[in-house]
């Protein structure tokens, strides 16, 4: 496992899995939005509006799954300090705030028509803001800390401290304007779905999945590439060779 | 002989905030004014300002607490302290919990204990200065500890109050909203008070258990 | 100078197979010392060569890429260096609102090792260091040298076994330097080990490491 | 499909084909500037790249 993780094979490996991905997720791609507009129906209570939801339920659970592939990063930055941790967690951030975004609004332009308004307060939709700022933040660490390994190590520490945040807001924001409308953004629970609709909704969500994964190796080589980048130009800027760092040890009697 | 590395080390950091700032004066003069400005904002309507009252006494709070928050590691890397502190035999940790009780005492503290003057200022009703004030004093020790977090964090930049404030505003979200609503207890029959209270305190003592590690591990990496 | 009153217990100081690295270049690598009471290592080593990273990762503040550095006791216990070490670098650790006196009786409280109390108080130390009179002035109105002996008389007031010394000689004049040679003399007199960077020479017997000269 | 709403899915399917599609272009972008700033440095030092 460790072989794959050395930057020197990682980088063939994306290149040779590259081209599969992007093909695997057109097709995807395509078939997940045949099904979203063709072959689902319309819902009966929320009409044609619902084809919102094949974009907006795989972005929110991709925004989710982004943290979590940051958060495993970032335990590899922390204790095995793999540089490859390093480039997977700084390229995982902007990707999870691009779904995290695209949730955001897919779900305010699906909200105005059901519910006539742009924006609740409501639990979901707070804790997703949150995630949101959280990752906002954390690609503001990245870009003020000049010296990568210790942005990694930063950005590693407050991307746990983060994940013990997400489930208090879940959870917390229960108590909180229980005055104003108690919303719930989803209404399906999973199988209470019907199949006709299920079944794109499940393909959009591999398609997402493996959009994902495809710009996130995309990233991922850029960041070791920069890495490699900055390494050679400090290199130069000193005038070094690759000489092996040297020293001598002796002993003499001093100056008296 | 000499006092216990703990207390030596309270003692400096009251010291030096007093002697740099007045301590504790210039929060609470911050606390004032943020109070101040919002009845010109939204206007003397005392129905209305009694009844966002605790949710302005606790934003102002939390500002106040960012106030000199950045300054709390950095000028001890600056001036190299935290490289000692870092040989010391107390652990870091150890050393961090008393960094924010000092922090806590000299900025929170006072603003708890003005927190009713203030409430009165904003036409609160008796019962609704005393949730105020008890929901500060259990909340404010958890926005000074996560707020070390993000001071450990910016503890290398030289501009880092912003990126700070960034950081640690999302993680503050749950203390406030807890806080908030404990705070409004009275002033809507339909909140209680209890409930959200016990969930601050919780959220108090487990930011109390983890921020340290946080942290200090933050600290360590980032003096690297 | 200072008559001697203890000396320290016997320890065996142990680097092994060392690589430090900084901004992502290795500028220590695989190395390997010993030094036991009484012995001093002086780093040298031109600019950027790796000296003060070499002994910030002594100190703990670096993690090693690779190998151990250990401090070993007669019984074959061992602890890391950092927790029984003074580190003197560029910057003092005082604040510049507080006076001497009050600076070093904190720093007595916070690294005073248990079973190596001193007897000194800050501003006995500071009269050992030559400047008795400021210990009531904030360490604001002090100059550079001045400072620099003030941090210096923590060394004093916290007994370590090892100093770990960055340009120790930095900001000191002709007086100041003859002083810290005295200093280092009588830490290595009382069974203390020291390792100092520095461009000047010390004036101590010592082991000589040599960063990045040619192999 | 004669949708109610129709410009609100439009408008977020595009919107996400947006955000989407410019990250991907952004990638991409970053990418060849990374290898031509490589190239060039290899081009300079010989091949003592890794």
């Amino acid at each position: 496992m460790l072989k794959y993780a050395n930057p020197t094979f990682f980088l063939p490996l994306v290149a040779k899995l590259l081209p599969w991905l992007a093909g695997a997720t057109v097709a995807a791609f395509a078939i997940g939005i045949w099904g979203a507009f063709f072959s689902a129906p319309a819902d009966y209570q929320q009409g044609e509006t619902v084809r919102i939801m094949y974009i907006h339920v795989p972005a929110a659970w991709l925004s989710m799954f982004c943290y979590a592939t940051m958060t495993a990063s970032a335990l590899g930055t922390l204790v095995w300090r793999h540089p490859l941790a390093d480039a997977a967690q700084k390229a995982a951030a902007p990707i999870g705030a691009a779904f995290t975004f695209v949730c955001l609004v897919t779900g305010s332009l699906w909200g105005k028509p059901m519910w006539g308004t742009w924006w609740v307060w409501d639990a979901r939709l707070t804790s997703v803001l949150v995630l949101f700022v959280i990752y906002l933040g954390l690609i503001a660490l990245w870009q003020t800390i000049e010296d990568p390994g210790r942005a990694a190590r930063g950005a590693a520490i407050l991307t746990l401290v983060g994940v013990v945040n997400l489930p208090i807001i879940k959870f917390s924001v229960d108590w909180w304007n229980t005055l104003h409308q108690p919303a719930s953004v989803f209404r399906m629970g999973g199988p209470t779905i019907a199949p006709s609709m299920l079944w794109p909704l499940l393909v959009m969500g591999i398609a997402f999945t493996l959009l994902f994964t495809t710009l996130h190796l995309m990233a991922t080589r850029n960041e070791i590439l920069r890495r490699r980048l900055r390494r050679l130009a400090i290199q130069t800027a000193t005038g070094e060779t690759n000489a092996q760092p040297t020293h001598r040890l002796t002993m003499t009697g001093g100056a008296e | 002989m000499s006092p216990s590395p703990l207390a030596a080390l309270f003692s400096r950091e009251i010291r030096v905030a007093r002697r740099l700032g007045g301590g504790g004066t210039m929060g609470v003069i911050f606390f004032l004014i943020l109070v101040t400005i919002v009845p010109f904002a939204i206007g003397p309507d005392l129905n209305l300002l009694s009844r966002i009252g605790p949710a302005i006494l606790w934003i102002a709070a939390l500002l106040a607490t960012l106030l000199g928050l950045d300054r709390l590691f950095q000028a001890d890397h600056e001036d190299g302290s935290l490289d000692l502190m870092l040989t010391s035999d107390t652990p870091l940790e150890l050393v961090v919990l008393v960094k924010c009780l000092a922090h806590w005492v000299v900025t929170g503290l006072p603003l708890v204990i003005a927190a009713p003057l203030f409430g009165l200022m904003l036409a609160l009703d008796p019962q609704a200065l005393w949730t105020v004030t008890l929901s500060l004093l259990a909340g404010t020790p958890a926005l000074a500890l996560l707020g070390a977090i993000g001071a450990a964090l910016t503890v290398t930049l030289r501009r880092g109050g912003l990126l700070m404030a960034i950081l640690i505003l999302p993680l503050a979200i749950p203390v406030l909203i807890f806080g908030v609503s404990a705070a409004s207890a009275s002033t809507s029959a339909t909140t209680p008070f209890w409930p959200p209270f016990l969930i601050l305190c919780a959220l108090t003592l487990a930011t109390l258990a983890a921020a340290p590690f946080a942290v200090a591990a933050a600290l360590r990496h980032m003096s690297e | 100078m200072t008559e001697s009153l203890f000396s320290f217990p016997t320890f065996r100081l142990e680097a092994q197979g060392l690589a430090f690295a900084r901004g992502g270049r290795t500028l220590v690598e695989d190395l390997s010392f010993e030094l036991t009471n009484g012995n001093a290592l002086v780093v040298t080593g031109a600019n950027g060569a790796g000296k003060s990273t070499l002994l910030r990762g002594l100190a703990g503040f670096l993690s090693a890429h690779a190998g151990t550095a250990l401090l070993m006791d007669e019984a074959g216990a061992h602890e890391t260096i950092a927790s029984q070490a003074h580190y003197v670098g560029h910057q003092e650790g005082s604040k510049p609102a507080l006076t001497a006196r009050e600076n070093l009786a904190f720093w007595q409280a916070m690294l005073a090792l248990p079973g190596l109390k001193s007897d000194l108080t800050p501003d006995a130390a500071l009269a050992l260091l030559g400047v008795p009179q400021v210990a009531d002035l904030p360490v604001a109105y002090l100059s550079a040298g001045q400072k620099r002996r003030v941090g210096l008389a923590r060394l004093l007031l916290a007994p370590r076994p090892v100093w770990i010394l960055d340009e120790p000689l930095t900001a000191l004049d002709a007086a100041g330097q003859a002083l810290l040679t005295e200093l280092m003399k009588d830490h290595l007199a009382q069974g203390g080990t020291l390792i100092a960077a520095t461009h000047a020479p010390l004036g101590i017997e010592s082991l000589h490491l040599e960063l990045g000269g040619t192999p | 499909m004669n949708a109610t709403h129709a410009g609100f899915i439009l408008a977020a399917y595009l919107i996400c084909i947006g955000v989407v599609g410019g990250l991907i272009v952004v990638t991409w972008l970053d990418h060849r500037r990374l290898k031509r700033a490589l190239a060039q440095f290899e081009g300079r030092r010989g091949s003592d790249a890794p």
